[in-house]
């Protein structure tokens, strides 16, 4: 073995000098190493078990809340685990989903940190055998009114919009809130789905001795070095040094790897035996994983590995973060037809090492052995046993509800709707190409977003959605309500929910407040995935998000997919005629704790949360999907942040049409975020089938109206707004902020 | 007034998939001698300042907090005083 | 009527084209830029999207693909060839078309439906149309901004070369251009993409009498 | 080697709305001296030739060719002889 390169420390220098606890490594896991290695490692095998025991890479720390998923139904083909999750959605075909963050990048280097999301999302689609149909996000930042904020928001949406415009797949859908816990950590995560068919699936192993590992795609350079442990170390402000570990992307290199990988599955399938791609922490944690997850040993020849910049070391090339690579495995003797296929499009196709039954990770480089290490221990991270602890807050918490100031409504109604987490996010989803692909059938603007399957009557639904206040106030209710809220938002399409990915933010998991936020939110995701009969097939955790000690609100964002059967029954938000009726399914009770209406009036959020209740949801949802399977109504949308008013207010702006409507209750009803609810607009013929059908769950409030007047009659008063003026408001609020 | 003329290009380190398809491109165009391309920024900024070392410090200030991005570029910049007339 | 429509590296709306085409019954095929001849072609399409990352400027390196010269060949034969938002800075970058696309004046890439008027309604990409007609359709471009020189303008305008306009000129196009013809009428180029307004299911159709346009002139020539 | 240095501006009748944004975004950064931006960009470009002569011509070529659009772009350039060694 060979422990010295290119001025490296050698194996003494690295144990002295300590450099493995600035690469992440503790003492204990560094003597593990030496106790199992029965010698001291030398720095390139150092610098691969920190990078392969980052928690980012192994999830060492969330490992053992991860494993209670439930993860299994008769739709699931693939769950966790690999790149992405797969699901039956009948005919031979399969959705493919996954969630992925790219939250410190993105706050260090807005545009290229979100640009490279979602060309590593991407990525994890496609190398399934799945052709990606569409793109979400989910977006935390803090408040607009400041500078730094206004450049990351700017940056993060013309990076998504950089990348996904020019790929060419359609961003659909995704959500956006603003609060001041994101300032100095915001979130950026990335959702892709794609399609496929079930006979195409490939997975990530490194099967059969013998066979070739090919590296495909753009060469090695410097950059992201270190990415895995930089993703999971927390901000301090005055560590600007650090953040030089941001990748470059590009797309157009993508989408030429993109279709020549989908290419060699359609035709080549019965010789590549596996594809995996170059995420965090590169080239090692693919082809170790890979290996690994088969059983298998593999040696590499880093001599072979295509590279942009002179004298890199063996740590760089496997450490690299470059984008847009691949590893592929393939048969024995026939890698030609692979690396013809790849040459066709210009594109890098090496072979770069085997697969051994050895059992062992092996890296040559120069002739000599730069590295021998078991390959089950080095993907095998040493679990850790986290202690958690309910978190002070929640203890001091009150059950007496926020009684919101109802001295002015019309401008309560006003200032509701010029908040940026209320206020139209089409200023900023308008820079993404949602209809590229001429699939998208609901795009951005409504509940979820509805894509069609080309060449079939079916269409995916996809949302994402979490409101992390909720969960600030109460961990695990508020996560059982994120995935209802995905829920309603898929149902009020027509569709059906099938599955959830999820992107855990949270902030340091080695404080046990924070470890508790995160064990509580995956059981409450867990108990309404079930209820919902939604297996949670993929995700992503993004732990540390944390600047100076102040952690963001735990952030557990869902992202769902349903099925339509019948695309033709594709319901949307907007009211569609006048004089159809104007319903409101579920109870409206006194639920402001966490509101958007509790955070505009006292700026703080604060209090027991409201009540949940599971199977009254459940019926909420039932009732919606059967009237639409039914063609009794013409609109449908769900309530959440800002309650009643601004659903029917949405539903109005999404059309031409206003409304006038008597709720029978007190003015702040209006503004209740009681769960479970929907406003539905029904037309006249079909308004007695549809009371029958809904029976005591749906009241009747009003009806849909030409003009400019909208007037909303409570039992204390009567609001008459002008639709021009408040849609206005509502279209431009983020624009004058982000402008101002 | 003065002139500040800057220039932006990757740090060497940096993937520059532009330069890569021009120079690809001018290959095809049969420009055989091309052995490397690389693609930057050019920016022209008229400024007031009391004196050239002011004029300086701001254009250093400008330059690293918004035109370029400090991880992946590196700028170099020349500086002349020129009449107020408007027009660059 | 057989079609080609162009796959530049890059190209990712090849496919939208296709089956918009083959919607309406013609015998389309993609054809890779890396091809020379497309005399076998009664019309020539150039899709949206981002022809080598649309690096350098947008349709500067795809003009210079081997296509390109039968795709010129084609237009001097009277041809139809049609470029739709990329496809069309292709051909003004090709001198195919007057003028260049450049950034919108607000800055930053637009995907919305925008309406048009159809100037000229007795094109071979318009006669289906009423003269007047309003319509909606998509446009998803960051180059949209069409510029051209005085003279060059006025020429469009006398000789009725501009097809469509922008009701509310979204990216700042000189004459609120939309989509322009060269003098013989047989190369057009658009920024808003039609063969994303032809499928009732995703809820517009206004693009349906663009592609009948077409239909009706080839089939008349033929 | 050569290394041609080519900077590539608007012609001033063009609008440059990117650089409006940028001179924007310095005011709001309270910049206040700053009068006008433009954006364009800057190429280097490193060629085999035979003789300075040789290089310029091929250089404007190129240049006019590829590197701008005529319709509203211009440029200068500088060239200079460089050492064989590769990186820039
Ligand atoms: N970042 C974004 N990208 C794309 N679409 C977005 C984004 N943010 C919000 N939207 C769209 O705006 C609409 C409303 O979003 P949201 O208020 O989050 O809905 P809901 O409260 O029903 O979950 C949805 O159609 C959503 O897809
Ligand atoms: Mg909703």
């Amino acid at each position: 073995m060979a422990t010295v390169t290119n001025n490296e420390l050698s194996p003494e220098q690295v144990r002295d000098s300590n450099i493995y606890k600035q690469w992440g490594l503790t003492e204990i896991e560094y003597n593990l190493i030496v106790k199992e290695l029965k010698r001291l490692p030398n720095f390139t095998e150092t610098g691969i078990f920190s990078g392969m025991w980052s928690e980012h890479v192994s999830y060492k720390k969330s490992k053992p809340i991860l494993r209670k998923f439930w993860s299994k139904n008769e739709r699931v083909l693939q769950g966790p685990g690999e790149g992405a999750g797969i699901l039956d959605i009948g005919d031979g075909q399969a959705v493919v989903f996954k969630a992925e963050s790219h939250n410190h990048p993105s706050f260090v280097e807005p545009y290229e940190g979100a640009a490279t999301g979602v060309g590593g999302i991407l990525r994890d689609i496609f190398s399934m055998g799945a052709q990606p149909i569409a793109v979400l996000d989910s977006l935390r930042f803090g408040e607009l009114n400041d500078t730094h904020t206004k450049h990351i928001v700017d940056g993060v949406i013309a990076g998504i919009a950089g990348y996904g415009n020019a790929i060419g797949i359609p961003t659909v859908g995704g959500e956006i809130s603003f609060d001041h816990v994101y300032a100095g950590n915001p979130l950026v995560n990335v959702m892709a789905v794609g399609l496929m068919d079930q006979s195409a699936m490939q997975v990530g192993q490194a099967h059969g001795v013998g066979n070739s590992i090919i590296y495909v795609g753009a060469k090695t350079g410097r950059d992201g070095i270190n990415g895995a442990s930089f993703a999971s170390a927390e901000f301090s402000t005055d560590q600007e040094s650090d953040r030089s570990a941001v990748q470059v992307g590009d797309p157009f290199l993508e989408k030429l790897v993109m279709d020549a990988t989908l290419k060699a599955v359609r035709e080549y399938s019965d010789i590549i035996v596996g594809i995996q791609d170059m995420g965090a922490a590169g080239l090692l944690s693919s082809s170790s994983e890979m290996a690994a997850k088969a059983g298998m040993g593999i040696t590499l020849n880093l001599d072979m590995v295509p590279q942009r910049e002179t004298n890199m070391t063996p740590y760089e090339l496997m450490l690299s973060e470059s984008q847009e690579r691949m590893v592929l495995v393939v048969k024995r003797g026939e890698e030609q037809a692979i690396i013809d296929l790849f040459q066709e499009s210009d594109l890098d196709a090496v072979i770069i090492g085997e697969v051994t039954d050895n059992g062992r990770y092996i890296l040559n480089f120069k002739n000599n052995t730069v590295a021998d290490v078991p390959i089950d221990f080095l993907t095998h991270a040493p679990k850790q046993n986290l202690i958690m602890t309910e978190p002070k807050r929640l203890s001091k918490f009150t059950k007496t509800q926020y009684q919101p100031d109802m001295s002015d409504v019309k401008n309560t109604i006003i200032s509701l709707v010029a908040q940026a987490t209320i206020a139209s996010k089409a200023s900023l989803f308008r820079h993404f190409d949602s209809m590229v692909r001429t699939d998208t059938v609901i795009k951005s603007g409504g509940d979820a977003s509805l894509v069609r399957v080309r060449g079939t009557q079916k269409a995916l639904a996809m949302t994402t959605d979490v409101n992390a206040r909720y969960l600030y106030l109460n961990p695990k209710v508020g996560a059982q309500m994120a995935v209802a809220e995905a829920a309603r938002n898929i149902t009020a399409t027509g569709a059906t929910p099938i599955g959830i990915t999820d992107g855990l933010n949270f902030g340091s998991p080695d404080n046990p407040e924070v470890y508790y936020e995160l064990d509580q939110s995956v059981a409450g995701i867990n108990d309404m995935a079930k209820k919902l009969n939604t297996p949670i097939i993929s995700g992503n955790v993004s732990l540390y998000n944390e600047t100076d000690g102040q952690a963001i609100y735990p952030t557990p964002m869902i992202g769902m997919v349903g099925l339509l059967d019948d695309v033709s029954k594709a319901t949307t938000i907007a009211f569609k005629h006048a004089t159809d009726s104007i319903y409101v399914i579920g109870e409206t009770t006194d639920s402001f704790n966490g509101s958007e209406i509790q955070k505009l009036q006292t700026g703080e959020i604060e209090g027991q949360l409201f009540e949940f209740d599971s199977d009254q949801e459940l019926a909420s949802q039932a009732l919606v999907r059967d009237a639409i399977a039914n063609d009794f109504i013409a609109s449908a949308h769900d309530l959440s942040e800002g309650g009643l008013i601004v659903g029917l207010l949405e539903s109005s702006f999404a059309g031409h049409l206003s409304f006038n409507v008597n709720t029978n209750q007190a003015d702040k009803y209006l503004f209740a975020e009681t769960p479970s609810r929907f406003v539905v607009s029904v037309p006249e013929e079909k308004a007695n089938l549809f009371e029958e059908l809904a029976g005591k769950q749906a009241t009747k409030i009003g009806s849909v109206t030409d003009g400019d007047n909208i007037v909303v009659n409570t039992t204390t008063q009567t609001v008459t707004l002008s639709r021009r003026e408040v849609k206005k408001v509502y279209q431009e609020s983020i624009s004058w902020q982000l402008e101002g | 007034m003065y002139l500040a003329k800057i220039y932006v290009t990757y740090k060497p380190s940096i993937l520059d998939p532009q330069g890569e398809v021009i120079k690809a491109a001018l290959k095809r165009m049969d420009y055989a001698g091309i052995n490397q391309v690389a693609q930057g920024k050019y920016f022209e900024v008229k400024l007031e300042a009391k004196d050239v070392d002011t004029a300086t410090a701001e254009v250093q200030s400008f330059t690293d907090a918004l035109l370029i991005n400090q991880n992946t570029e590196t700028y170099r910049f020349d500086l002349s005083l020129v009449s107020d007339e408007v027009s660059i | 009527m057989k079609a080609a429509v162009i796959s530049f590296p890059g190209s990712n709306c090849d496919f939208d084209m296709l089956y918009a085409l083959q919607d309406f019954g013609v015998d389309a095929e993609i054809v890779s830029a890396k091809q020379n001849s497309l005399a076998e072609f009664d019309a020539i399409f150039l899709p949206g999207g981002f022809s080598y990352g649309d690096y350098l400027r947008t349709g500067a390196i795809a003009r210079f693909s081997p296509i390109m010269s039968a795709v010129t060949q084609a237009a001097n034969a009277g041809k139809l060839v049609v470029g739709i938002c990329n496809g069309f800075q292709i051909l003004t970058e090709a001198g195919l078309l007057p003028g260049q696309l450049l950034g919108n004046a607000t800055t930053g890439f637009i995907c919305d439906d925008i309406e048009l008027s159809i100037t000229n309604g007795q094109t071979a990409f318009t006669n289906s149309y009423e003269s007047d007609e309003k319509i909606v359709i998509p446009v998803a471009h960051a180059e949209g901004n069409f510029f051209a020189d005085e003279d060059t303008l006025n020429k469009l305008e006398e000789n009725n070369q501009i097809v469509f306009r922008y009701v509310n000129n979204p990216n700042g196009s000189a004459h609120d251009i939309a989509g322009i013809m060269n003098e013989q009428g047989n190369v057009f180029g658009m920024m808003p993409h039609p063969e994303r307004a032809v499928d009732e299911v995703l809820g517009n159709i206004d693009g349906q009498k663009f592609f009948k346009s077409m239909l009706s002139t080839i089939l008349a020539k033929a």
